[in-house]
């Protein structure tokens, strides 16, 4: 793990309130692995004080990644603000990731909403792979399934949700794992989202006896496991989201 | 000629003043990949109480203006299991390892220094009766000089080791209480833990943390701890580790200025985890600026009228 | 339909629940210049004593993380120099006006409410037994439950105005104060004051107040109001006036679930002259969002499981 | 008084560390007159939550007016951060300023380093109803004497002296005081710069028996009068900078 002050390349506001920031950074993007996350410094205002974990949104080389992000607050409002060539203290790349298991023929990622940040790089490493990749994607709606039509090219096929029904199924994304299962015969389930979509991703997979890995979220303090501020309840007890974590296997997690 | 930082504090022979709080940093595993640990002055482990503990439900943790809540209570592996698996780690490095005990009651305490003495590698206790976060004992123990003294006088009973004990903020009187821990037999105070808070979502109207209170730290509280170890310098004559709000060099100083002999840093490690050496490096900058030859120079050295 | 802001606060009837602190307001005229002061809730005064004094020599104000320390001290014109010069500009608004008493002795507590009594416009007195900065009296009477309890009774006497006690923060149990002010008969309590500080300059080792410990507000300590706010709302029936650090709407809203029935802003009025009014407006807006017709709905609503 | 969200329209640096800000403000630009001063919200950092006291410097126009300032902590870092076009929360004008009685026919103003900041405008002031103007510079170095040359050229003579001697008397502008009293007759002396220098002008100028007037500074809170943080001790007592002041009759105040 690297502390880092890191060159911003290009902010991109790609929908009302979303950004991606790209970074120049060896030390993290060349280690870097889908589900991994960084720890960002978002300002230098007292008025919050920890650092932000932000998904590994996609790796672009050896030397570059981009995260992904949503304003919802304090933190974000200011990395909105952020101009390219500004520097930021950036720590990574924390956490375990997804495991990709050797001999996987077909797989389902389920993303509600921003869940989709760290499923891009996924993605594209699945892709790699030549994996079978079925994706479910969900928001609230049309303007919020980011990356749809990029996504759609890379997968054999995509399931949409949208709450208001502007496109695909009115509802959530959840409704529709029943039957991409049953089409798509995944050997494993990925998922980031919302805690209620990933419980409900936890429970049909299990259903299906189907392995699933969800990537959980949890107000963080150091980010790289010694303040236990960040634990979830597993079936062993409380585990660190941030270095346990933040991908844990859907068995594990007592929902 | 460099200044010297090296300190005696309560018997503890430490190469600079400069420690981490004791819960923010774990046992230092994990700093271990930012700072070289063998740099610290000492390395003050997270509470260790008798049994194994769960600690609060989550959320732990929330931000506040200029600080954070947390109320992580004592998750730890238990005494045992302390010695076990982090001791013999954290005995490669050459640097004084005091631990943190926390209990519930009185022969808790009494039962892991009892432990901790058959032990090799340990230079001192800190004894935590002042966590908020577990409803016996913790808070109970540091808010009145009775029950404070009482623990201390038990537990320097089954223990050579330099004693130190950490002082809770939330009281009327710490003076008072920091002179009764003197008398029962301390060799130390620290000062100062968390203080009571509470933070409310206005969106959802429920508490933040899990457990309602939790304990305010970080740079909000420091004119506290700046107040308290000044006025319990006035009052006893065993050294003081001063915390509370520690984020840069001007910090620190502060506390040594108000009488801290030595300095431990929380929060500040969870936003910069090499604030510990940066500190250490900007003291001994500091001095050499400003023409001291030792830490000792500037101790409770405020200048009153 | 707009929002039912009213409130009846022991028998002090205001339009809405958020007036200003004691102290950084001064009597509210300066502030005219800024606000229509007719629209808050209740004026409250900076702290009478009974004769003029002087305050504390400068500097009496340094800032910290997310906080300012102060050590004004009493400084005032005394009681009836207030009566004659300020009363009768303050009755020209039609608000509640809530004189903060402040005094070294029992007597001294007693003589100014008494002198109140004979004047025509005081819809309440705030009885600060918690002031830090003043030698006697002061904290002293306000970090006893037995000394709180006893100006309470004496006061309680001579006074048939809704008495309102102030209480310090700078206390091991303040449910315990806050019941022993309530059975002595206070109408309700205000709650908090400023937590004892203390500032150091680095460069110049001096403390940064000239009356080197101070009293600590701002956002700084709004979670530790809030905590005793709540543990205080939980064990009393007398209302309750939440402060400490309100900064925002947000804030404001925090105290009300927390159990206050009205608010008071201080030191954010030295940064935003308007922020009382903006609160107020904001309050409004946040209730007809959230579907609530009246202020009382929301206060002591803070969800536990 | 009022609280306006004014517009920087300029920033300038005019030496190292040291700037003026443009502002336009009608509201406080047609009301300032020298001696007044501006208190600002330098920024949102809540690492400092007060506002900033500086003084107008020049007023420009009924709708322009600048202020002077030298970087030494956080807020006026901030304000040196600053691009022109942001809105700042200012309020003003506040506190007595100078006052030029009927009749003046000669002045001595004695500026130490940053003290020509409220001094400017009351230079321009006296140039403009012809009363015969001597001024007393001093400051560290000669880089630090700002404006010297144009101050040169309205005044009927300059005292300049710097710390390092690097022009003018090497020592301290006070040193002058006594030389200039005697050569130029003032009718008035008016000061603004370190405590210690005002502390000397007044025992000078009551040597002499002029009147003099002191700007002082204190740390301030409301910068209106109520919070009673700034008071300074005078012959009266307790005397409140920020409204009371901060020009002062050298006489009033308890050095
Ligand atoms: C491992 C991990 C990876 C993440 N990856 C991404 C990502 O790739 N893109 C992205 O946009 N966000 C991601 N998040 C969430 C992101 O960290 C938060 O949105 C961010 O911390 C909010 O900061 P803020 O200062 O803007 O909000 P604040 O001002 O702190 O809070 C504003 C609101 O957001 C809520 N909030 C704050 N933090 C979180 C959180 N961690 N989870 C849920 N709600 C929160 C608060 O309760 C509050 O209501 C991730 C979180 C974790 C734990
Ligand atoms: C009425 C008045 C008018 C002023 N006019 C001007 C002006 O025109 N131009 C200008 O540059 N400055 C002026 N000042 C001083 C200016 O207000 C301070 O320099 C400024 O507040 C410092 O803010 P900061 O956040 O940068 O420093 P901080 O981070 O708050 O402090 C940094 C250092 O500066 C010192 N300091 C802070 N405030 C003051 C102060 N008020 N006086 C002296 N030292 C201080 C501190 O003790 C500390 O050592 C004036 C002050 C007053 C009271
Ligand atoms: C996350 C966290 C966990 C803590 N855990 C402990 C603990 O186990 N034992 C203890 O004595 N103090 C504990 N503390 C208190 C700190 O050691 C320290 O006294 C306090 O946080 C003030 O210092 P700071 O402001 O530098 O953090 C904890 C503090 C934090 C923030
Ligand atoms: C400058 C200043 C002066 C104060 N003077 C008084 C006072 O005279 N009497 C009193 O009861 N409280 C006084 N207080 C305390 C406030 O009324 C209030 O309890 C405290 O500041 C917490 O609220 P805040 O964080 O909103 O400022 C003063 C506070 C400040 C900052
Ligand atoms: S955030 Fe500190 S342990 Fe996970
Ligand atoms: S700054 Fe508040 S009275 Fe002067």
């Amino acid at each position: 793990m690297f502390q880092v002050k890191a060159h911003v390349l290009l902010k991109e506001q790609i929908a009302p309130g979303i950004y991606t920031l790209r970074f120049f950074c060896r030390e993290i993007a060349s280690r870097a692995k889908p589900g991994q996350f960084i720890h960002v410094k978002c300002g230098e205002n007292r008025n919050f004080i920890l650092r932000r974990p932000f998904s590994i949104h996609r790796i672009l080389g050896p030397d570059t990644f981009e995260i992904l992000f949503k304003v919802v607050g304090k933190g974000t409002s200011c990395l909105a603000q952020l101009h390219p060539h500004e520097i930021l203290d950036i720590i990574g790349p924390m956490g375990n990731g997804f495991t990709i298991d050797d001999g996987l023929k077909s797989t389902i990622l389920v993303a509600g909403g921003m869940g989709i940040a760290p499923l891009v790089s996924l993605i594209e490493e699945i892709d790699l792979q030549r994996i079978r990749l079925y994706i479910l994607q969900g928001a609230a709606t049309r303007e919020r399934l980011l990356y749809f039509m990029y996504l759609k090219r890379i997968a054999r096929k995509i399931f949409l949700a949208t709450e208001d029904g502007s496109i695909g199924h009115k509802g959530l994304v959840t409704d529709l794992l029943h039957v991409a299962i049953k089409e798509c015969k995944p050997d494993c389930i990925y998922a980031c989202g919302p805690e209620e979509m990933l419980k409900e991703v936890a429970e049909i997979s299990s259903e299906f006896e189907i392995p699933a890995q969800v990537s959980m979220e949890r107000r963080m303090g150091c980010g790289i496991g010694a303040c236990l501020s960040c634990v979830c309840e597993t079936r062993d007890g409380y585990k660190r989201v941030c270095v346990d974590g933040p991908v844990f296997d859907a068995t594990e997690i007592v929902w | 000629m460099k200044p010297d930082l090296s300190i005696d504090l309560a018997g503890i022979k430490m190469k600079n003043p400069v420690m981490n709080a004791s819960g923010p940093f774990g046992c230092g595993w994990e700093y271990a990949q930012f700072i070289d640990l063998s740099k610290l002055g000492a390395i003050v482990v997270k509470s260790i109480t008798l049994k194994e503990q769960r600690g609060n439900p989550p959320p732990r943790m929330c931000e506040t203006a200029s600080g954070i809540l947390n109320s992580i209570g004592l998750q730890n592996k238990g005494v045992d299991r302390f010695v076990q698996e982090d001791l013999p780690y954290l005995r490669n490095y050459n640097v004084p390892i005091i631990v943190n005990v926390a209990g519930g009651t009185i022969d808790e305490y009494v039962a892991v220094c009892d432990r901790l003495n058959h032990v090799h590698g340990i230079s001192g206790i800190e004894l935590n009766i002042s966590c908020p976060n577990v409803k016996k004992g913790g808070a109970i123990f540091g808010s009145s000089s009775r029950s404070a003294s009482k623990v201390v006088t038990e537990v320097r009973r089954v223990t050579n080791l330099p004693l130190i004990v950490k002082l809770t903020p939330n009281v009327t009187d710490i003076v008072k209480i920091a002179r009764s821990v003197e008398i029962a037999g301390a060799d130390g105070v620290s000062l100062i833990n968390t203080l009571l808070g509470m933070c409310i979502d206005v969106e959802t109207f429920r508490p933040e943390l899990a457990s309602i209170i939790g304990g305010l730290s970080g740079p909000a509280i420091k004119p506290i701890a700046i107040r308290m170890v000044w006025q319990v310098a006035q009052a006893i004559d065993i050294p003081i580790i001063g915390m509370g709000g520690i984020a840069s060099v001007k910090d620190a100083i502060e506390f040594f200025l108000a009488g801290a002999t030595a300095i431990a840093i929380g929060t500040a490690n969870l936003i910069n985890p090499q604030i510990t050496i940066e500190i250490i490096r900007g003291l001994e900058k500091f001095l050499e600026e400003k023409g001291f030859e030792a830490i000792w120079e500037i101790v409770g050295k405020v200048k009153i009228d």
